[in-house]
């Protein structure tokens, strides 16, 4: 699962849909071949605010889904929330606009040889590169049971042909607007049982993904999270993405999430480590 | 036919465009972008005697045309780096600086004495903009006693004729003083500038948005601030010679840096925009120095510095 | 009722955003976009005692997020600023922020001789970020010896209790040093930070691009040099007002110096970009302020520097 | 002709047309009310870049016409050179997009009250602002002269509508792609003795403003030009943009261009005073 994605490549593509959806911006960018290589989990980076901005980072976005339509036909989706200034002037941007992206980027979701039960959870736009590794399940024949959870109704993004791949969907959202209200975490431990669940995946804030992988812990369910860190540069040369993750030797390292990343082991993360190394962290003295 | 060749000390480099120091790894990562060879040197991240984890996260800021960043000079350690590192930048063929830092005069000593056999190396930048463990976190480079305390250990550990180019920082009262001791201490070049010290606050938090606090805030920003500096210390002391770095993101920011007084140009937050920064930076700036008539790096190198004929 | 008032040292404003020295002249211009006393006060370009010509052009070179001047401290000399700015400030009802600047020690206590017994100035700034004529240009700020002999002239010769607020330089290897070293002569409240010495090459005319060669940045590329220099001076300090700046264009801006430190946030650059900077940069912060829960600037003031609670 | 232009004002003023019109860009913006206030000679001051912009800076431009049609229909044009970052991307926005703009900032072109005879110079986009000036002359009775120059054909800005009001029109490149090959000095003193020219006003580089000077101080006749200095704030606040002008005092000072001008009288600048205070300035020592 670790190391650079050597498939990875820099293109300038068009922007070929830029819709709203609930609080989101559903986004379609041209990419020619390098769509082929996407991989649920995989994320793309993108610079933002034109030719004489102040933002000299790129932002990263997971890939929502690829098509590999051939050198000029390939596209590749994300779901954009506008936030910061980077995000909100990306979705401003017009079909036709040329970006400068990079993909695909970082680790991903490790698929199953058996057919075994998957439970999907996502937090907020967390749920974007689930759709994707739903279909890639399905077509493996497992089962795949989703739950997607945000603050608010807007905040779900669950567009009606994701839905097609999995068998069940359970929405929660903390204000009640839709679905159950309270937060994933509260269905889960039910969820898990009732379907025998095998394996999480999960994507999403930070806090979400370590309340999931408590639970999973407890109930000794295998755990994969898409994290999100803070990234300079994506593929691997800054180092400030890192987060400290126990290795197969024991050993904690802070590994960068970009790279030994996004998707991780859950069980292997040193979670509530933000502001402070985990005591015995290798080179920390 | 232009010549693109540069020196540092007495090492030669094909061009004058490298990485910097922290901002391409061990140029691994780089490397399925473009070749290292393409490369006037691949500048290492500063490497210290023992693996560091580096400091907590966040580790970054983005601000105004620039970033803030505290990594805390996370790294294996010299043995694992000469080891594994080394080797396989050896094999891609391509130049090598080694950055070393250490938290100790006797660090700076020994890291220099581990590199001294080492095949295959053409400079050692010696990072002095770190903390001083046993002067209460003081950095080297801010005070011209262990500035020259610490190049002065690497310069007699060193031996033969590797050049040392000591990385300085521009939080200083007078980098010219800095730089002139480091120089009577051994420095065959001068690595200028280090990134600048800056805090972000989170608004949300109300805090320090690093966790380290304080971090060293590099990018287009300071560019004007590394522009002044190389072009003092090349006032001063025009003979030694200058790795200029410090906002470079164009070939005509580079060629600002060359005609201050830098010999060769490290280019290190461009390429978290731009994983292919640093080629693009150099095609555009022979170019530019085509453009402008010369036929050589070297003719440029300080040219601001000519005095004016009949204003 | 939200309360907007702060001080530094014993004078009191209505609310903290001021304009900054050198960056809205006497004031006059600004009034025909909005009414001065909406301002906490007006800073007025630093005067000295006889008029001045300032530096030749060019003067300013626009850089990443910033700019880069060297305008050389223009103006008609305290005469005549006595004579006539004075007086039509005072009519405007603005408060009024006087900034001074000398070439020696004696020009400071003239200077304050001269403002002492003039009715309607809220404080005195003192802008020690100045080459002293009497010390090989050296600016008094970047010293700890004369920049105490500047504002010891000052206060000696002020009398009565109008505030003395030191404007100190970034440009020092410790500006808390340089800090404690003018409280200690009589400074009652500093302002930090001024501009950071840069320089900009001129790619056409392969020359520095300001006639004066180096010049000040300012900006929000310094943004974060402000926000680190306001952070360890208040750690340092804490009792000590400051009146802070550097690269502030929005409220968010203003409450990241606030929080660091700063009792009270001069806007500069941004009006430059904006004429009514200013206002929007007040209407913004008391909105975040309010938004954050606080019922004071006062509660803000330094708010990053409060302990962690279980972390 | 000297202060703060008391009309100034600040509005965010949509695009309404932009044309490529030979090496320039005609811009037309909707201004509302101001646009009354606006005088041959005064320029505006955009804010370039967008929101996260790295030009923290506005960029001036000479007020090419300016239509006043009520609260709603004020029009104010210009003429841009792409030429660096700012520039370009103002030439590169398209028809609706709203920028921050501030106008009219300046002094204007004096007018005479006698019926007599001009010579307008304009060099490269200096011709802008002459043919509203042109325009208000004619209407006063004045026989108007005109010369253009450029480097080359694509730079010389004349179009035919804004020809109408003069009497004649010249025009040099040095490349000699259109009109006499050589440059607006090399035709002066010849249309300044044919037509017996009363005054000449000048818009263009500075080097060619300094050359009519002197030509016009030969000659003996008035010398109105608009100068050129970098400015960074437009409004008088920064004192970036000065220039040592004598003043009718006999005392030279540098004068801020953006409040004392652009438009200032051709013999009281001290000319090629770049990068020197000339000696004798008030306040120098
Ligand atoms: C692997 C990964 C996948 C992501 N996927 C998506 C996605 O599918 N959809 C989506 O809308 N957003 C996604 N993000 C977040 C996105 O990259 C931006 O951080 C976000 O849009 C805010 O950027 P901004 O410029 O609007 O905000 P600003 O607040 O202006 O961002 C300022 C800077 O802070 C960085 N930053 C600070 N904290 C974080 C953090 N916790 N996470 C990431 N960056 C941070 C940003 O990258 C940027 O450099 C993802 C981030 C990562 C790392
Ligand atoms: C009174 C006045 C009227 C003008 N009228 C026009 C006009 O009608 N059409 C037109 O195309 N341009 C005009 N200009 C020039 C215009 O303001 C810009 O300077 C020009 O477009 C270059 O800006 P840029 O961002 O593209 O280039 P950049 O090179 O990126 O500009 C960088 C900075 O340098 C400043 N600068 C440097 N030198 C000068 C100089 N000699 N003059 C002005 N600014 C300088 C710019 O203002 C800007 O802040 C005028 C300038 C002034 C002062
Ligand atoms: C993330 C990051 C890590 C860095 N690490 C090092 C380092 O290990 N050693 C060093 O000497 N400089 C380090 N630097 C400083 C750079 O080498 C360079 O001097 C500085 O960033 C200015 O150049 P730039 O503006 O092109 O980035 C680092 C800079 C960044 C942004
Ligand atoms: C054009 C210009 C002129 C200035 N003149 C003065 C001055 O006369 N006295 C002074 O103390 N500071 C002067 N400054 C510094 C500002 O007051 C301020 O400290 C600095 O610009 C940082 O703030 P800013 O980023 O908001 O501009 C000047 C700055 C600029 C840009
Ligand atoms: S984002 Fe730079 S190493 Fe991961
Ligand atoms: S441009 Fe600022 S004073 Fe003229």
């Amino acid at each position: 699962m670790m190391g650079i994605n050597k498939n990875a490549s820099q293109v300038i593509a068009e922007i070929v849909s830029n819709k709203k959806v609930g609080a989101y911006h559903h986004m379609v960018f041209a990419v020619g071949e390098l769509a082929k290589f996407a991989k649920p989990g995989n994320f793309v980076a993108i610079a933002v605010g034109g030719e004489s901005s102040s933002m000299v980072l790129r932002r990263a976005f997971a890939i929502y889904r690829a098509f590999d339509r051939g050198t000029n036909g390939g596209l590749l989706e994300i779901v954009v929330a506008p936030h910061g200034a980077g995000s909100t002037w990306l979705t401003n941007q017009s079909v036709g606009f040329k970006v400068d992206l990079i993909a695909p980027l970082g680790t991903a979701f490790g698929i199953p040889t058996e057919p075994i039960r998957a439970l999907l959870v996502g937090g907020g736009y967390g749920s974007a590169p689930l759709f994707g590794l739903s279909e890639v399940l399905k077509n493996r024949g497992c089962r795949v049971d989703m739950v997607l959870g945000a603050s608010t109704a807007m905040k779900i993004y669950a567009p009606l042909d994701g839905k097609r791949s999995v068998s069940s969907l359970t929405i929660t959202t903390e204000d009640g607007t839709t679905g159950i209200t309270g937060k994933v975490t509260d269905v889960l431990p039910g969820i898990i049982e009732t379907n025998q669940i095998d394996i999480i995946y999960s994507c999403g804030p930070m806090g979400m993904l370590e309340a999931i992988n408590q639970i999973a812990a407890e109930l000794g369910v295998v755990h994969q999270c898409a994290v999100e860190e803070a990234m300079a540069c994506g593929i691997g040369v800054c180092m400030t993405c890192v987060l400290p993750i126990r290795g197969e030797d024991g050993e904690i390292r802070m590994l960068r999430s970009c790279i030994d990343g996004p998707v991780v082991d859950g069980s292997s993360v040193i979670w509530s480590s933000k502001r402070q190394i985990p005591e015995g962290t290798w080179g920390a003295n | 036919m232009f010549n693109f060749r540069t020196s540092l000390g007495q090492a030669e480099f094909e061009n004058p465009i490298f990485t910097a120091s922290g901002c391409a790894g061990s140029g691994k990562e780089l490397a399925q972008f473009f070749d290292l060879t393409e490369l006037g040197a691949v500048v290492t991240k500063s490497i210290m005697l023992k693996a560091r984890s580096g400091r907590a996260t966040p580790r970054m800021a983005e601000t105004p045309s620039g970033m803030l960043n505290s990594i805390g000079l996370q790294g294996p350690g010299i043995d694992l780096f000469l080891e594994k590192d080394i080797p396989w930048l050896r094999e891609q063929g391509a130049r090598i600086v080694v950055s070393i830092a250490g938290e100790s005069v006797e660090d700076y000593a020994i890291l220099a004495r581990k590199l001294r056999a080492v095949q295959g190396i053409s400079a050692l930048e010696v990072n002095i903009s770190c903390p001083n463990v046993e002067n209460r976190g003081q950095v080297f480079a801010c005070q011209p006693a262990t500035a020259r305390a610490a190049i002065e250990a690497v310069r007699r550990n060193i031996g033969g004729d590797l050049p040392i180019i000591a990385k300085l920082t521009p939080d200083v009262t007078s980098i010219v003083e800095i730089a002139e001791e480091v120089v009577a201490a051994g420095a065959d070049a001068l690595a200028l500038i280090n990134t600048v010290l800056g805090m972000v606050i989170d608004i949300n938090t109300m805090r320090p948005k690093l966790a380290g606090k304080t971090g060293g805030l590099s990018g287009p920003a300071i560019r004007p601030i590394a522009v002044r500096a190389i072009y003092q210390v090349h006032e001063a002391l025009p003979n030694v010679k200058i790795l200029g770095m410090g906002g470079v993101a164009s070939g005509r920011d580079a060629l600002e840096l060359i005609l201050a007084g830098a010999s060769a140009v490290s280019v290190g937050t461009a390429t978290f925009g731009n994983p292919t920064a640093v080629i693009k930076i150099k095609e555009e700036l022979q170019n530019e120095l085509i453009a402008h008539g010369f036929d050589s790096l070297r003719e440029a190198v300080g040219y601001a510095h000519r005095k004016e004929v009949n204003l």
